[in-house]
Parts: structure tokens; C-alpha cells; sequence
């Protein structure tokens, strides 16, 4: 009993954790119908940009919780700049090219966020570890738990409903199911899609880096954290469906699930499984689990 | 109609997508070398049976038969080996290679000759024959042009030449005059069928343009609500009643050319 | 007559002449050069398989598990059979790759675009999740390979190595030119453009499309195997996981479709280009392989080969 | 065919037109310097813990030998007589990639010894080739005991005992000073270290505490996972109260943050054998209590010894980078004490500059004085070194506002590792047979 509940929490705090990094890249791909590599560029930029202001935060003498607050903040910032920059620059001269072309370009961007990182944050690892600390701890099922990995949860679960609420209660939601639908039918009722593809590039990398800013008090932040990120993200939007939000929870849910079952009870399958999943999924349907629907074209 | 002597048999054709039906209880024959058109309005099946004679589509019940042998679900490349060929409503060429190469390619493929395959595409056998080709069907002008480069009427005409180079018994073609100019319909559609009915090949043709329609075919089928309305000759199918309020449309004046049909028979 | 075809084609010429010349002056580099040009033909072996795909129109992004198969062959077959006799050693990594690219084939043949980029994707990272953690497979750290050995004869230097490099390479892109010059080959350009009307020709696109794949799968896991002989080392990192097919991805889209000879001139400047900015700036050689990638999308989305192609027309045009 | 040979020429122009450059650009060196290439993580997860402090350490002693400011006995200028040239490369991007720089420093760079090293995966993958190019390489860090176990190189060092001695240590440090030890479990980077360091240790709790039992399920994640939450469950809901580990680098670091958090110090024994380093990056943070040891005779475990190498060392280093050395920094300086250790003898043997083979022959077998302590080459043909290992307990000093350890217990040499000619493995399953400790 004890070990089932634990092993759920760890199942869903992963889970959490993939949700966030990943639902940024289904939306991207969902509107623009670009996979990003680059998402991983931001995932890394969030945790240095958070790990860093957290740390300049403490040096100042400032309490342990505003770096709650730092998290929020260095994230928007990253995504906002980077988001912007590179759809102005950089995409917005490439939709007319075949989608595995634009994937090739923001493998590039994703070499280059990299090496930008050592360059402006240099080698050495950042700890950022006071929100954690701040939080605490508290007991559950027999072994302890910190909150702050507990409050990952609640931090998935509010960026699922946003999402959800936007897509299906505003009006922004309207015109961005018209832009998935159709490009040319928004561009014909005069949406004007430049404006939608630029907020949806930055609100992915906000959403990507959010991840990397909020993992960041627990880890050492240090180069090439998001290698593997990149891959499991890819995995869980694949699984769910490339394009679909609830397809990412499941996803994500389904992944971390898995793993928390693999590292519990036979370590050495921990990452065959995830990939072995998403192998077997596109197998058995190619475009996920949730995909929306597709008009076949003849 | 003698069984014997047709080459293609169609028996209580069905097919619905999702409970709507597509075609309805379709029955027909066609003789070889015979020219047959087909009419209709937009969604009344024309395509949809089109593409179940052609294996693009599976009945959902019925019969097809060809030239003696069942034929119903099969493969497009199967229909293709067996001599059932078609062209498409979109021209379907490969829109970065030559117009040599379009057809070089149909050729090498056509004698279904994996060893053949090997040889260099160019190969001087294929290069004569593909000249022949161009010839019949005055693409020569066009030989190293770069086929998205190409002008609608004559992607048509390298489309259907691609479709014929296996000599075909049956082909099917798709409005082959559709998006083409209105100059050029005619001069495409004397080059097409002059051709063919030096092949002896049998054609089925989808058309919405009623002066091609009357000008070329032997027989007219006319569709509505996946359904074979009528099924005569020209003369006698344009004048129908049903055809006149389902597929030309109430107050429609047809004007038969009989002479521009003995035309083209013994052209 | 088909000789006669050969010997009028300039490509098969040029290969056949460069590849010599190159025989002639490996006999006087450097060893770090020969070194070098080992690993960028050896990866450039493996980008040719990637751009018979490229020609069909679909982008492989896991092509590092026919890379890490055909490496891993050669470092398992002498892990546990002690075999290091280079012929074995092809044998090893050109059979396991291609029967692994065969039953995938089954497969990734219905896949076209993105969900092709992925599958292989989700292939080549469950290789390497079993890699990674397996001791048996030596997990993260791979192997070290002992040096080559031909039927018997432990040559003193790493120029027979280089030798059997330059042959190979040379005898796939001769093999590969004449495939894209037969009917077949034309068939792949065919299948990128209209797989419908292929269909409607009579071809199963199923079938071109799988043998392709086995083909690819060939070559690139036997340039695994050689890259594995040339370097002494496996490792998972290095060998299989997604950022080497994404290195590998990159030299095609540097090296352009063109020529079956650009990949391998696309592999070695990446080679050098790497091993220069590695130097100059550990820092930052990952910014300049990303940008570089970005400058060719933007401005040479034909590669490298183009810059070739404008000189070679050029010239013609002077000489006419 | 005129045609074709012209463009082969054009083809192979292009193939070989970086050669021409870059061989102009690297030409012979100088005689009177030796050039030396030092390999450590400078980045990745391992360079601020291991790489950044062990670099730091190799470049401070080069420095001083070379102007002749060390302390005796190192006191005299120069390597032999020649001053060294040192070049620093990094050690991260995997091993075949190392092998591949490896090649490119011999060859390419001309460089005359290399040293260093850090990753058990490294050391293995670079021995084969250092013995293919014929060039003195001495390892600095790594562990794995494979290195010199069924393996007879010519070339390589290592200056440095292997992580069969630190296992040992550790259960000698558990059964000396924590009593009564029952169960235990362990968390190990999925690679050579981690997995030869869990196995050793295991072996070795059997045979010094008869009764105690080691986990069926250790954990192995993979090295640089970065989240640990899900293993730390396990290793929480383990009945085990000790938890061994061999964690070093940036992994080390996450571990105990993410799981001082959830109380896993309050609950488990932890011995940490190779995690010193973050006992000064992490400072307040790391928990007290914890067993930690250096291999050898290195940073937080020497830092209150006395010795005029020591405290030079201590001073010279704060001094020049503002920070305590820490165990990599010592494990450095260390190879290249050896390193001058065996160029002045074969200096002083041949009378003359010594060459690759007489600098060989005298670090064969070697004996030399390092900042805290002796080494000896005795192993692995006069290879391998052997030398005191310690741990002990962290605790916080208020006096210095630092960490320190407590109860340190250092163990001799002969209790550590297996005598000449004999397999570790089979010296441990022998139990341990001469190690009276």
C-alpha cells in the first residue's frame, strides 16, 4: 500500500514535470505545425535564468520564497525574448519550406541556445535550491515528501486548465482553433495570423522554460541539462498526439508513470520503456493517441 | 448487352462513407475500343466509381469484372499490371522531373521488368519509344521542360500520355479538360482520343463541359445521388428528362452537333 | 554496353580518379589528417545512405541506430569472439544493419514526413535506452576496439585502414550513382514528387520505399563499422543517441543532394571544421555548427555540392 | 577522361584542403620544453566539482616547478631540467570523442605526455589508444581497478589507487565507527565506477561484517539524470538505514539537495565515496553527520594537516583562486608531482635531458612524496599506485564558518588493496587476506 502510493506520487510528480515541458511543445506544433527542437534551448535558458536571479536574489539578502516569484518572472522574460526574436527572425522566413526543414532549423537554434548558455553563464553549475528549501517538506505515505515536488502537481494542473479555459472559453481559443483548422481559411476571414503564430511561439517558449526555471531549485543547473529533456518531451507529445494539449497529459502521464514503474521495480528498463512506448504508439497510430482529426486530401 | 463481348462489367456497385451513400446499385458494361462519357453534378459519384473501378476506393458490395476476371478491391497497381490505367482530375505528374523523365519513368515501369528497372532510365530503347510517344501526343515541343513549369493543358495531355503508355485496354480519365483553357480543350481532347481509338483502347471519361462530352463519346452515363440515371447515347441522353433537371439544370439549352460527332468518329 | 555506359559518365570518373588520388596522397598526411579524413568518410559513407532517403523525400532522425548497430557489431564481435579481421568485421556490421533496416522496413515504409522523422527517432532512442543501461552491452562507457587487423596481417600504420575506407566509399558511391541513374533510381525521385501516380504505374512505393530503407540502413550501419575500426571506440553517446543523428542530418543538409560525392566532401569539412572550432573555441563550436546550419537553409538549401555545381557550370559554359 | 582527371584533382583539392593550413600552422617545439596536455571536465556537470578544481591544481603546480617557488623537495626548476608547456582540454562529449581529441593531441598538437582524466569511461577508452601512439599517459582520478587488472599497459599511469581502495576504506570506516550496521542499499552512476564501486563495497561489507546484508535493488540511474525523486522514494521505503553511494559530480550535488529535503538524512546512514567535493559547493547545505572520504590524502580531509607541501599547496591555491583546493585539485597536483618526480630522476640518471623511454623507465615502480602523503607505483607492473586512504564524519565549524570532518580515520595501504599479482576481485572474495586493520 505504502509502496503503491508512493510510487503513484512519484509516477505523477514526473508526470507533472513532463507535462509542463512538453505542453509547449505540442502547442507550437499544434498552430504552426513546427516540432521545435529549440524547446529544449529554453527549457535550458529558464533554469539558468532562474538559478541565476534566485541565486543574485539571496546574495541581496531577499527571503527564500521570492524566488517563487523569480521563477515566474525569469521564465516570461526568456520566452518572451527568445520567443519573439526567433519567430521574427528566424521562422517566419521558413513556413513556406517542408516541416522537417524547419525541424533541421531549430535543431540549429537549439546547438546555438546551447553554446549561448556557457557564454553568457559560464561552466560552473548554479544552485538555486532556497524556493525548495522554503517549502519544506511534509509526510506522506510513510516517507517524506517536499512540497515543493508536490506543488509541480498543482503547477500542471493550473497550466492544463489556462490552457484548457483559453482554447475553449475565449475568444482567442476561437481564433486559434480557426488557425489550426485552416491557415488559409484564417488568413481569408481576416485573422491575422502573423499575430497568432508570434504569441504561440512565445507563450510554447514560456511554457518550455517554465519547466527548465521551475526544475531548476532541484537540480545543479550545469550545461547540457536539456539533452535528454528534448527527447522525452518529443516522446511524450508523440505518444499523445502531436497538436493536442489533453494528448500531452496523457502522455505525459503514461511516461512518467511508466518510469516511476521501471525505476521501482526493474531499474534497468527506466529509459527503454519511454521510448519503446512511443515507438509502439506510432506504430499502432501514427499520429498519437489524441490526435485531432485530419483531412485526408485526394 | 452481350457479357461476351464486354470488357468491363460492373454488377450492383455499392459504396457509403459513414452511412452516406457514394454510389448506388451501379450496373453497367462497356466494349472494348468504346468511348463512354460520364456526367453528373458535383458529388454525384462520378469520381467515387471512378476510383472503385481503379482499386482507389473498395466497394462496399457489388461486382467488377474485367475482361473475364473479378476484379472488385483491387489494388491500384494490380488494376495497372492487368490493364486497367487512369488520369487524374489534378494532373498527377512528377512535378520536378522533365517531361522525358515523366515518361521514361512510365515507360521503364509499364513492362513490369524488375530487371529492366536496373538499366540506366535513358536507356536508347526507352528514349525511342518515349519519342513515339511525344509524337502521338505533340509533347516533343515540351521533351526537357521541368513539369511544374508547365502550361495546364499540356500537364494534362503528359498525364494522361503516362497513364496510355502501357497500353491499356481501359482508361479512365478524371475531366481531363478540367482547368484547362477553353482554346485549348479541343485540340487536347482530339490529340486524346484520335490516340486511343488507334489503341483500340477503351475510355471512360468524367466531363462537366457538354461539347466535349457530345463531340467525342459513343455513350453517355449520367449520375445522380451515386446512382446511374441514364445510360444512351449522346443524342438521346442529353435530351432526357431526368438529365436535363439533375445534371444541366432546369432550362439548360442543349444544342446537338451531330456533324462534329461523325467528326470525330472517322477521324 | 553497360560498361561503355560507365566508362562515358563523368561522376563514376571523377570517383574513380579522386578516390585514387586520394589513395596516392594519404601515403604523405599527416597521421591526424588521415585520421581525420578517415572519420569524415566514414560518417560521409553513412550521409550518402541518409541522402538515398533525402531523395525520396524522407529525413531520417534516428539514423544513428544503423550507425551504432554496424559500430557495435564490430566491438561485440571481438568482445565475444575475438574476431578483428576487417572483412569479418563489415561482414558483421553490413548484415546486422541491414537485416534490423529490413524488419523496420516492414514498418517505417507507411510512414512519410514528420511521423517518419519520429518513428526512427523512437527506434534509435530504444537502442539506446538498452545500451545505456545494459553491462553486458558495456553500458554508458562502450568498448575500446583493438586495432584492424586483414586475414591475419596486423599492418603497422593506419594506412590499409584508410585504404579499405577510401575503396569502400568509393565503391558505394559508384554503386549508389548507378542506381540513381537506372530507372529505379529515378523511381525514387518519382515517389518524393507523386507517390498516387506511381501507384496508378503500376509499382508498389511500399516496396521502393523499403528497399531503399535496407539500402540506406547498409550503408550507414557499414560506415558505423568502419568508424568504430578507424577510431578504436564505441560508445553510446557518441554512436547512437539522437544528437548523432542530427550531426548526421546536418552533414547532408551541408553536403546538398546533388552528387553522390558531396556527402563525403560535406563529412571531412565537417570533420575539420569541427576539430578547428573545437580548438578555437571549445566554447562556442556548438554556435557555430548551429549557425552554419541555419546559413545553409537560408542561403545554400542545395549545400555545399551547389557551390560545386555554380564552378562546374561555369566552366562548361566558358569551354562552349 | 582528361575531364575526369582534372575534376578528381578539383574533388581531392577540396578533400584535402584543410590539410595544407593547419600543417603549417602546428610545426616542431621547441626542445627545451615539454609539452603536456592536461584533460578534465572544464564542461558539463562535472566541471565545476571535479574538472574546474582539478585543472586549477595541475596548472598551479606546473606553474610553480617550472619557476622553481615549490617547497622541497620539488624545490629545483624544471621538469628534469626542461619547463613544461601545458595545454588543458576538456574531457566532456563522451569517449569516443575523447578518444577521437586524444588522437588530435598526439598527432595533431605534437604534444609529449598526457595527464589527467576523470571518468573511470575515459581512463578505459584512452589506455588502448595511448598504447597504439606509443605516449606516456598518466591517469589522475578515475577508478575503475580494470585499468591495470587483466590489462598489461606500457604507457599508461595512474597516479592514484582505485576505487577497490576507497570500498574497502569505507567498510572499514562503517565497522570502526558506525557499530552496528545491518542492512544496507546503494544509489550508483549506471556505468565502469558506479557499478564496480557497489560491487566492491558490497563484497567487502560481507566479508568485514558477517551478518549485515547489501539491497537486492540498488539503485543505478543514469550518470548526469539530474532528478533523483523517484529513486529516493525507493531507497526511503527500503528497510536498509545505510545508504552507500559513489555519486560524484553535479549528480552528487542534486542528490542531496533534492533529497535533504525530504528528511533522507534524518532517516539513512549516507557514505558518500567520492561526493567531497560537494561537502565545499554545497557548504551549509550538505548535511552534518554524513561519511564522506577522499580518495587518498586530498582537500577537506587534509586541510587542518600540517606539512610544509600541504600548507604551501593550501595557501598558494586560496591565493590564486580564492576558493580551497579540493580532492580533484590534489589528485592533479599529484600526477604531476609524479610526472617531475620521474623526469628528475632520469634527468639525473642519463646525465642529460631524459627521453619518452628513460621517463618511462623511471616512473616504473616510482616513489614519491605528495602534498599530504607518500605514493608508491606498486601495482600493475609499477603502474598502479597505492597510497592511504581516509574518511570521515562532516560536521560544521562555527570557528571558520566552513565545513570540516570529524573522526577521521585514515587506513594504511596494505588494508586497502590486494597485493602485487593479485586480481582485486579475487582478493576480496578471499577476504581480504593481509589487511589487518
Amino acid at each position: 500500500m505504502q509502496a503503491t502510493l508512493t510510487l503513484l506520487l512519484d509516477g505523477l510528480v514526473y508526470a507533472s514535470y513532463l507535462f509542463i515541458v512538453s505542453v509547449g511543445l505540442t502547442i507550437v506544433f499544434g498552430v504552426m505545425k513546427i516540432l521545435n527542437v529549440a524547446h529544449g534551448g529554453f527549457y535550458a535558458w529558464g533554469a539558468y535564468a532562474a538559478a541565476y536571479s534566485i541565486g543574485v536574489a539571496a546574495q541581496l539578502g531577499l527571503p527564500d520564497w521570492f524566488g517563487l516569484i523569480l521563477i515566474g518572472v525569469s521564465s516570461m522574460c526568456v520566452g518572451l525574448i527568445f520567443g519573439y526574436l526567433i519567430e521574427r527572425l528566424i521562422l517566419r522566413r521558413l513556413y513556406q519550406h517542408e516541416e522537417v526543414i524547419i525541424l533541421l532549423a531549430t535543431f540549429g537554434l537549439f546547438l546555438v541556445l546551447e553554446d549561448l548558455i556557457l557564454l553568457v553563464f559560464g561552466v560552473n553549475p548554479y544552485f538555486a535550491y532556497q524556493p525548495m528549501v522554503y517549502l519544506g517538506s511534509v509526510e506522506l505515505g510513510g516517507i517524506f515528501r517536499d512540497v515543493y515536488s508536490l506543488s509541480l502537481l498543482g503547477l500542471a494542473c493550473l497550466v492544463a486548465f489556462v490552457c484548457w479555459y483559453i482554447l475553449n472559453r475565449t475568444k482567442w481559443g476561437k481564433i486559434l482553433g480557426t488557425v489550426i483548422y485552416d491557415r488559409e481559411i484564417s488568413l481569408a476571414i481576416g485573422i491575422n495570423v502573423t499575430t497568432v503564430y508570434v504569441w504561440t511561439f512565445i507563450i510554447g517558449a514560456t511554457l518550455g522554460a517554465l519547466g527548465g526555471a521551475y526544475i531548476s531549485p532541484t537540480i545543479s543547473v550545469a550545461p547540457g541539462i536539456s539533452i535528454d529533456v528534448i527527447v522525452l518531451s518529443f516522446a511524450v507529445v508523440v505518444i499523445g498526439g502531436m497538436g493536442s494539449i489533453p494528448g500531452a497529459l496523457i502522455g505525459a502521464v503514461m511516461v512518467g508513470m511508466l518510469r516511476a514503474l521501471a525505476v521501482h521495480q526493474f531499474p534497468e528498463l527506466e529509459l527503454f520503456v519511454v521510448f519503446a512506448v512511443m515507438a509502439i504508439v506510432l506504430m499502432i497510430r501514427p499520429e498519437g493517441l489524441f490526435a485531432p482529426a485530419k483531412v485526408r486530401r485526394i | 448487352m452481350d457479357n461476351a463481348s464486354s470488357i468491363l462489367r460492373v454488377r450492383d456497385l455499392n459504396k457509403s462513407f459513414a452511412g452516406i451513400v457514394a454510389a448506388k446499385n451501379i450496373n453497367t458494361d462497356i466494349k472494348p475500343g468504346e468511348v463512354v462519357g460520364i456526367i453528373g453534378a458535383n458529388g454525384a459519384g462520378k469520381t467515387v466509381f471512378v476510383n472503385m473501378i481503379t482499386g482507389y476506393l473498395k466497394p462496399s458490395s457489388g461486382s467488377i469484372e474485367f475482361a473475364g476476371r473479378n476484379i472488385t478491391g483491387i489494388e491500384p497497381r494490380d488494376a495497372t499490371h492487368i490493364g486497367v490505367c487512369r488520369s487524374f482530375q489534378i494532373s498527377q505528374v512528377f512535378m520536378s522531373m522533365t517531361v522525358m523523365n515523366n515518361l521514361l519513368v512510365a515507360i521503364s515501369l509499364a513492362n513490369h521488368d524488375t530487371r529492366s528497372l536496373l538499366r540506366p532510365l535513358n536507356s536508347m530503347r526507352r528514349v525511342r519509344e518515349c519519342e513515339q510517344v511525344m509524337e502521338r501526343y505533340k509533347l516533343s515541343d515540351y521533351r526537357d521542360q521541368v513539369a511544374g513549369t508547365l502550361a495546364q493543358g499540356v500537364r494534362k495531355l503528359l498525364d494522361i500520355a503516362m497513364a496510355v503508355v502501357s497500353k491499356p485496354k481501359l482508361l479512365l480519365l478524371d475531366e481531363p479538360t478540367s482547368g484547362v483553357s477553353v482554346d485549348e480543350k479541343f485540340d487536347l481532347m482530339d490529340i486524346v482520343v484520335n490516340a486511343l481509338r488507334e489503341q483500340g483502347t477503351a475510355v471512360l471519361f468524367v466531363e462537366h463541359d457538354m461539347d466535349i462530352v457530345q463531340r467525342y463519346v459513343d455513350r453517355i452515363m449520367a449520375f445522380y445521388q451515386g446512382e446511374i440515371i441514364c445510360d444512351a447515347p449522346p443524342e438521346l441522353a442529353l435530351r432526357d428528362s431526368k438529365v436535363i433537371e439533375y445534371v444541366l439544370g432546369p432550362g439548360h439549352a442543349i444544342q446537338l452537333v451531330g456533324d462534329r460527332l461523325e467528326e470525330s468518329r472517322h477521324a | 554496353m553497360i560498361v561503355k555506359t560507365l566508362s562515358s559518365d563523368h561522376t563514376i570518373g571523377w570517383v574513380v580518379a579522386s578516390f585514387t588520388t586520394l589513395a596516392i596522397v594519404g601515403l604523405f598526411l599527416p597521421n591526424w589528417v588521415l585520421n581525420g579524413t578517415m572519420f569524415g568518410l566514414a560518417r560521409g559513407l553513412a550521409v550518402l545512405g541518409l541522402l538515398l532517403l533525402w531523395r525520396t523525400g524522407l529525413i531520417s532522425f534516428g539514423h544513428a541506430l544503423y550507425f551504432g548497430i554496424g559500430a557495435y557489431a564490430v566491438a561485440l564481435l571481438e568482445k565475444y569472439t575475438g574476431v578483428s579481421d576487417i572483412f569479418l568485421r563489415l561482414a558483421a556490421a553490413l548484415i546486422a544493419a541491414s537485416v534490423v533496416g529490413f524488419i523496420l522496413g516492414f514498418v517505417l515504409r507507411n510512414y512519410r514526413g514528420i511521423f517518419f522523422a519520429m518513428l526512427s527517432l523512437a527506434f534509435s532512442m530504444v537502442l539506446y535506452g538498452v545500451l545505456i543501461k545494459s553491462e553486458a552491452l558495456g553500458s554508458t562507457d562502450g568498448f575500446s576496439v583493438s586495432q584492424t587487423t586483414i586475414l591475419g596481417w596486423q599492418p603497422e600504420t593506419k594506412y590499409p585502414l584508410f585504404l579499405m575506407i577510401i575503396l569502400i566509399g568509393a565503391l558505394a558511391a559508384v554503386g549508389v550513382h548507378v542506381y540513381f541513374r537506372s530507372a529505379l533510381g529515378h523511381l525514387t525521385t518519382a515517389v518524393r514528387d507523386n507517390e498516387i501516380r506511381v501507384e496508378y504505374l503500376g509499382y508498389s512505393v511500399a516496396r521502393a520505399i523499403h528497399l531503399k530503407y535496407v539500402f540506406s540502413a547498409a550503408l550507414t550501419g557499414t560506415a558505423g563499422g568502419l568508424f568504430a575500426m578507424a577510431l578504436g571506440q564505441v560508445d553510446p553517446d557518441s554512436m547512437v543517441n539522437w544528437t548523432v543523428s542530427g550531426e548526421l542530418v546536418f552533414i547532408s543538409v551541408l553536403s546538398g543532394p546533388g552528387s553522390v560525392a558531396a556527402p563525403f566532401i560535406g563529412a571531412v569539412a565537417f570533420e575539420f571544421l569541427r576539430t578547428f572550432a573545437f580548438e578555437l573555441a571549445p566554447h562556442a563550436w556548438q554556435l557555430i555548427v548551429g549557425g552554419t546550419l541555419l546559413g545553409i537553409i537560408f542561403f545554400l538549401p542545395r549545400g555545399l555540392w551547389s557551390l560545386m555545381e555554380h564552378v562546374l557550370m561555369r566552366k562548361e559554359r566558358r569551354r562552349g | 577522361m582528361k575531364k575526369g582527371m582534372l575534376h578528381s584533382g578539383l574533388l581531392a583539392l577540396a578533400l584535402s584542403a584543410f590539410t595544407g593550413a593547419s600543417m603549417v600552422a602546428h610545426s616542431a617545439f621547441a626542445d627545451d620544453t615539454f609539452k603536456v596536455a592536461v584533460v578534465s571536465f572544464l564542461t558539463g556537470p562535472a566541471a565545476g566539482p571535479f574538472g574546474e578544481p582539478g585543472r586549477h591544481g595541475a596548472e598551479l603546480v606546473i606553474d610553480a616547478i617550472n619557476e622553481g617557488t615549490m617547497p622541497a623537495p620539488y624545490d629545483s626548476v624544471g621538469f628534469g631540467g626542461v619547463s613544461i608547456e601545458a595545454m588543458f582540454v576538456d574531457e566532456s562529449g563522451g569517449n569516443a570523442k575523447q578518444v577521437a581529441e586524444y588522437r588530435n593531441l598526439i598527432e595533431k598538437q605534437g604534444v609529449d605526455a598526457v595527464l589527467g582524466y576523470i571518468s573511470s569511461g575515459s581512463c578505459m577508452a584512452i589506455a588502448p589508444v595511448a598504447e597504439e601512439l606509443q605516449t606516456l599517459t598518466v591517469m589522475s582520478v578515475c577508478g575503475t581497478p580494470r585499468l591495470f587488472e587483466g590489462n598489461n599497459w606500457q604507457y599508461t599511469f595512474r597516479t592514484q589507487a582505485h576505487a577497490v581502495a576507497d570500498s574497502v576504506a569505507a567498510a572499514l570506516y562503517i565497522r570502526d565507527q558506525l557499530g552496528d550496521v545491518k542492512d544496507y542499499t546503494g544509489i550508483n552512476q549506471n556505468y565502469a565506477w558506479g557499478q564496480d564501486s557497489w560491487k566492491f563495497f558490497d563484497i567487502a561489507m560481507q566479508k568485514l561484517i558477517p551478518g549485515s546484508s547489501g539491497s537486492d535493488s540498488p539503485q543505478f540511474p543514469k550518470i548526469f539524470a539530474g532528478q533523483y525523486g523517484t529513486e529516493i522514494s525507493t531507497l526511503l521505503l527500503e528497510d536498509a538505514d545505510l545508504v552507500h553511494s559513489s555519486f560524484w559530480d553535479g549528480d552528487i550535488e542534486a542528490f542531496v539537495l533534492q533529497a535533504s529535503v525530504r528528511g533522507f538524512f534524518d532517516k539513512k546512514r549516507f557514505i558518500s565515496v567520492a561526493g567531497a567535493s560537494a561537502v565545499d559547493n554545497l557548504g551549509k547545505r550538505f548535511p552534518e553527520g554524513t561519511v564522506v572520504g577522499t580518495r587518498g590524502e586530498y582537500g577537506i580531509l587534509v586541510r587542518e594537516q600540517e606539512g610544509e607541501l600541504n600548507e604551501w599547496f593550501i595557501n598558494a591555491y586560496r591565493e590564486r583562486y580564492g576558493v580551497y583546493p579540493l580532492e580533484s585539485s590534489y589528485q592533479y597536483a599529484q600526477t604531476v608531482l609524479a610526472l617531475k618526480a620521474a623526469m628528475d630522476k632520469a634527468a639525473a640518471e642519463s646525465g642529460d635531458t631524459p627521453n619518452k623511454e628513460q621517463i618511462i623507465a623511471a616512473m616504473k615502480g616510482l616513489e614519491f612524496q605528495s602534498l599530504a602523503g607518500n605514493v608508491s607505483l606498486t601495482l600493475g607492473d609499477g603502474h598502479q599506485a597505492v597510497h592511504p586512504i581516509g574518511y570521515g564524519v562532516t560536521a560544521w565549524d562555527d570557528e571558520t564558518d566552513g565545513p570540516k570532518l570529524v573522526d577521521i580515520r585514515i587506513y594504511p595501504t596494505h588494508c586497502l588493496l590486494p597485493p602485487v599479482n593479485q586480481m582485486s576481485e579475487e582478493w576480496l572474495e578471499a577476504a581480504m587476506p593481509g589487511a589487518d586493520c
